[in-house]
């Protein structure tokens, strides 16, 4: 399977997220520039963290102009699998494929620490290798990553089970402790903390290598399929 | 040459962490007069005179860029400027 | 040519001696004349004027730097580049340097530590290394004093995270300490550590006659004019009036300026680079110049602006930030200017290299300044300055030790780990991303930082170190352990330490009793600098840190370097499972002076600082290391404010469910709250008990339990039975609650 | 009870790297006749009456919390509305 990550100027978890796919998950993957005007040949795309255009007038604001954008969501379209972490998260809300925004943490400041999430969908293309409600800790680097939506939209996620994770403890004042949301159709995911920063036991755990390999898994099973 | 102005507010029904932080602060520093405190922004925008109406250019780029409607309102006032 | 109809003329400027305005003393304005043949114009002598301040100059500082050892057999680059290099085997290298950002701070604290940050990565990325980790040494005044310190305390924090998290390296470390003396006076010294190949080793040099100098990066605007000579000046109620438009950071700019400038070194155009710091586009141009024995003409026209109606003399001062200058090969500008853009930043050619050793300005078609290059920087003025030992000295050292009075240990043990130097800065911390890279083995919290080097099975070990309450009450003895202090926190983390880059915070200078205080911690630091083998390789300086007259604590911050040399030496201060034994390493004296418990008691330090032996310092830290690694270890700790009984809760505060039962002998009070130096805290499996003996000479303390609670007797009697519960909300409480 | 309206900007020589950006945005979407943009805040306070005169009210608290005297100006609106 090859991954495209996807690289807006500011974005700095780029290359975390590169070496998750790289070195731990064993699979293909390339940098692909903002401006890029194709996503051909990529099997899943992942939008990183950090501060696209230094998150300035709103995160995930201007980088959602961005040429790549296009491609993106013509990807989402065709059914492939779009992660989008923390600033990518942020971005996924800005443009659209996801419903709902991001406000700033009721503390007012950034918070960086590992925290407790609850796998509340385990049906989904991202989190299939999980146990539902199992509990798994990732970590969460971000300042803006209180989610809002309406009460209608809210309805909605949870009738349709589109609310993947949720936080033990909410870090932020997200709605309904909200960390990760996922698309109607099942293949765009947004989530707030890292899971390319929990790939190695050596910085403290693994527990995000199963989402990549949730991802991986569907997708060969589906290509097995296809090719037969 | 038109100067504008955007104020872009959070809508009624969205919690502001950052204006009930402030309004927390206000009261513990004795103003307890301040009931209610919202926080949103002022732009400034210069724009030059082109082909196209001004007015639709402030209003295109409020609703593509700088107010998201999911939890923000904007209004904006433009006003011209005769180079001197 | 308007505005420059306002400034003063060469006459005016000498007449109404408006040079002292500017920070030149009569005897420099006569230099310069004499350099110069003439008579300076406004320009120029604003350009003396901030290359002589000492925050460029160094020019009282000199005499005292000169001491330091700065050669190794690892060391690649000493003092005299932006950053200094240390070679860590397999071609390649590690730079770092610690800078301080004080002044700034005091006036509007959450930009001043911001761009404090910016300009310690610009250092570190112009040598052509990729920066890998920040960290910060802060001083503040006692949280409870007011609320302007608290305000400066979250800015001041709130600003290292903003930058440091948007611009994507991880702030892994640091140290924070209150104290009354820093209440009006803050400090802000920030550290950038970057990694390097030795083949793409760049230093800032205009080499080349003919050779295009080039602008790159954010736009000049009317920012900080003056910072450098502001910086070199003590505060005082007046300095609101003189405060120069403050400068912003950008840290976006200088996320695309460093992926820019690293790709530009790839390139064989490139000549020479540096980052316009301190006395901007003055002091980057002058000292380019300088180092490659060259000239610059520059046409000031060309500068890209971001106001209108600037001035030769604003453009030379500004301090906007995110600047950088560059020299590339004549006729290879436009690879540069489309590398740039596509970073979407400007590159622009606004000058050359020329052979007349003359750094020459023109604007709007005239010659607006023609001064010699190594007048401005090489061949500044050097100042002998006069030492006096304070009268306090004499009198600290002539008290005998004194062994402050306790009644109830428990008590006493949960107090100090709420003051704010021992609690837990967690709160702070959190706010700053420290995995970015996901290459942080060792977070914040533990003794030294660790990084590990992707692709290798090392690792580096980092800290900033500065007890200034032992230096103020002794500077030489202050001096040694700030470098002693820092390379145990190295060692207990399983580094080799390499290396130290030094933040010399003190007093006015020209106070003899602040000079004797810096130069005798100068000497305590090079003394400990050559017994444990870790060369200074740069640094910076930072005087006049006064309020009305009244000084800091001299307070020479020590960022030190260590290599891990296998991630299996990755050691941290937590204790790990029950049943292991619990050593002390080194000697207990009764030594108050200057400890937190000191502090706690009286309210003021006094007496000796406590003693340090060098020799035996470098034979403990040698022994603990080795033990290290050969994987003997469980937890190391260095013991330092609050000695043992702090050092054995906080060892306890990463477990729900660990605990410990410790037995001390002679008095209790020394031997929990003595803060003796050369000391460590150590756990070692049972079955590594005789290795571990036969290697390193500690006491056996006591065992790692299961109980959550710690024990402490003494020969007759229990002296500390807490909850390690109780002990973690105390020292995890503290700092939030002192903010409500 | 007075709605109160406080306009924050950035002192004029100070860089506005928001501003920046949200302009390079703008133009790379084609809206090249916006030459300028400046962002700050616009915060809407309700106040209650008390003793204390509105005014001084609205200009402590401006000078204490709401701008930075340092690199931000500030200018407000008072308005009075009566309960229905
Ligand atoms: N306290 C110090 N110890 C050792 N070297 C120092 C010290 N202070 C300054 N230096 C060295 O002097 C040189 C000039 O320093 P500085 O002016 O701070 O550099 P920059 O221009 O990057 O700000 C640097 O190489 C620095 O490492
Ligand atoms: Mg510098």
């Amino acid at each position: 399977m090859k991954f495209a990550v996807i690289v807006f100027p500011g974005s700095n978890c780029d290359i975390d997220m590169y070496h998750a796919i790289k070195d731990e998950l064993g699979e293909e993957v390339e940098y692909v520039w903002h401006d890029a005007d194709s996503l051909e040949g990529f099997d899943g795309i992942l939008l990183p963290g950090g501060f696209s255009y230094g998150d300035y007038l709103r995160s995930g604001a201007i980088a959602r102009f961005s040429n790549v954008m296009k491609e993106v969501i013509k990807a989402a379209e065709a059914g492939k699998p779009v992660l989008g972490v923390c600033n990518g998260f942020q971005v996924l809300l800005e443009s659209g494929l996801l419903p709902g925004a991001m406000r700033r943490n009721e503390s007012l400041k950034f918070i960086c620490r590992p925290t407790a999430l609850k796998v509340q969908n385990n049906n989904t293309m991202f989190s299939s290798e999980y146990q539902e409600g199992e509990v798994i800790t990732v970590p969460i680097a971000h300042g803006e990553g209180n989610y809002y939506c309406d009460e209608e939209t809210l309805q909605q996620l949870k009738e349709n089970n589109q609310i993947v994770f949720t936080y033990e403890n909410n870090p932020n004042g997200s709605l309904e402790n909200i960390a990760g949301i996922i698309n109607e159709n099942g293949n765009v995911l947004g989530m707030m903390p890292h899971p390319e920063r929990a790939v190695d036991e050596l910085l403290g755990g693994a527990d995000g290598l199963k989402l990549f390999r949730s991802i991986v898994k569907q997708w060969r099973e589906a290509n097995v399929i296809t090719n037969a | 040459m038109f100067k504008v102005k955007v104020y872009v507010t959070l809508r009624e029904s969205v919690l502001d962490p950052q204006g009930a932080a402030v309004k927390h602060s206000l009261q513990s520093l004795n103003y307890n007069e301040v009931s209610e405190v919202r926080i949103g922004k002022y732009m400034e925008l210069t724009i030059e005179k082109s082909e196209r109406n001004v007015e639709d250019v402030v209003k295109e780029v409020c609703d593509r860029l700088l107010a998201n409607p999911v939890i923000e309102d904007y209004r904006y006032e433009i006003e011209e400027v005769v180079a001197q | 040519m308007s505005s420059l109809m306002l400034e003063p003329s060469p006459e005016q400027i000498k007449k109404e001696k408006i040079y002292q305005e500017m920070g030149l003393s009569d005897e420099e304005f006569a230099m310069v004349e004499k350099t110069l043949g003439r008579t300076p114009n406004y320009t120029e002598t604003g350009l003396f004027s901030v290359m002589w301040s000492e925050h460029c100059s160094y020019k009282n500082s000199k005499p005292v730097l000169k001491k330091f050892p700065t050669k190794g057999e690892h060391v690649l680059q000493g003092p005299g580049e932006g950053a200094g290099i240390v070679d860590i085997g397999d071609e390649q290298a590690v730079v770092f340097k610690i800078e301080s950002h004080n002044h700034p701070s005091a006036i509007e604290p959450y930009q001043g530590a911001a761009t404090g940050v910016g300009g310690i990565i610009r250092d570190v990325f112009s040598m052509g290394a990729r920066p890998i980790a920040l960290l910060n040494s802060l001083r503040f005044g006692e949280l409870d004093a007011s609320a302007r310190v608290r305000y400066l305390f979250k800015e001041v924090v709130a600003g290292i995270a903003g930058y440091g998290n948007c611009i994507g390296i991880p702030t892994v470390g640091g140290e924070i300490q209150f104290d009354p003396c820093y209440e009006g006076n803050p400090l802000v010294n920030a550290m950038c550590v970057g990694l390097i190949d030795h083949k793409d080793i760049k230093k800032g040099q205009a080499h080349g006659v003919g050779n295009t100098v080039m602008y790159v990066g954010a736009k000049t605007g009317r920012d900080g004019i003056h910072g450098a000579t502001f910086a070199s000046e003590e505060l005082t109620e007046a300095s609101d009036e003189k405060r120069p438009a403050v400068q912003v950071g950008d840290p976006f700019m200088e996320k695309l300026l460093i992926e820019a400038c690293l790709e530009l070194i790839q390139s064989d155009a490139l000549v020479g680079i540096q980052d316009m710091g301190a006395a901007g586009l003055t002091s980057s141009s002058a000292e380019m110049a300088s180092k490659a024995g060259s000239g610059i003409e520059m046409n000031l026209d060309l500068v890209p602006q971001r106001e209108t109606g600037m001035t030769a003399y604003e453009m030379m001062l500004s301090e906007s930030q995110e600047r950088m200058l560059i020299v590339v090969k004549k006729g290879r500008e436009q690879e540069i200017v489309d590398l740039f853009s596509k970073y979407d930043l400007e590159a622009v050619a606004i000058g050359q290299v020329t052979e007349d050793k003359m750094l020459r300005l023109v604007h709007n078609g005239e010659v607006v300044a023609n001064v010699p290059a190594d007048a401005l920087a090489e061949d500044a003025p050097v100042y002998h300055k006069p030492s006096r030992e304070p009268q306090y000295f004499g009198e600290f050292q002539a008290m005998d030790n004194d062994i402050p009075a306790v009644d109830d240990y428990n008590e006493t043990l949960v107090n100090l780990l709420k003051q704010p130097t021992i609690a837990s800065k967690e709160w702070v911390y959190d706010q700053y991303d420290y995995m970015v890279r996901t290459n942080t083995v060792v977070a914040p919290g533990s003794d030294a930082a660790v990084v590990r080097i992707r692709g290798t099975e090392k690792a580096l070990a980092m800290t900033t170190d500065c007890n200034s309450r032992y230096v103020f009450l002794d500077p030489e003895t202050g001096g040694k352990i700030a470098v002693a202090e820092a390379a145990r926190n190295i060692v207990a983390s399983g580094g080799k330490p390499l290396a130290i880059t030094d933040c010399l915070n003190f007093g006015n200078p020209e106070k003899p009793e602040v000079f004797w205080q810096f130069e005798k911690a100068a000497e305590g630091m090079s003394a400990a600098c050559s017994v444990l083998n870790t060369p200074v390789i740069g640094g910076n300086v930072s005087l006049y840190n006064e309020t009305n007259g009244t000084a800091v604590y001299p307070t020479p911050v020590v960022g030190m370097m260590g290599l891990v040399e296998h991630l299996n030496h990755i050691t941290t201060q937590d204790f790990k499972a029950e049943g292991d034994l619990i050593y002390l390493v080194g000697e207990t004296k009764d030594e108050f002076g200057g400890s937190e418990l000191q502090k706690m008691t009286y309210g003021r330090i006094f007496g000796k600082a406590p003693e340090l032996n060098l020799e035996k310092e470098e034979k403990v830290q040698k022994q603990v290391l080795t033990a290290i690694q050969r994987g003997l270890v469980a937890s190391a700790h260095d013991l330092a404010e609050g000695g043992l009984g702090v050092a054995l809760a906080e060892s306890l505060m990463g477990s729900k469910t660990l605990g410990a039962k410790v037995k001390v002998s002679g008095n209790s009070t020394s031997a929990l709250f003595s803060e003796s130096q050369s000391r460590f805290l150590v756990s070692v499996k049972k079955e590594d008990r005789q290795q571990f003996e036969s290697l390193v000479d500690a006491s056996l303390i006591g065992e790692v339990t299961n109980n959550g609670s710690l024990l402490i007797s003494s020969d007759q009697e229990d002296v500390i039975n807490l909850q390690v519960e109780e002990l973690r909300s105390a020292w995890k409480g503290a700092i939030p609650c002192l903010l409500k």
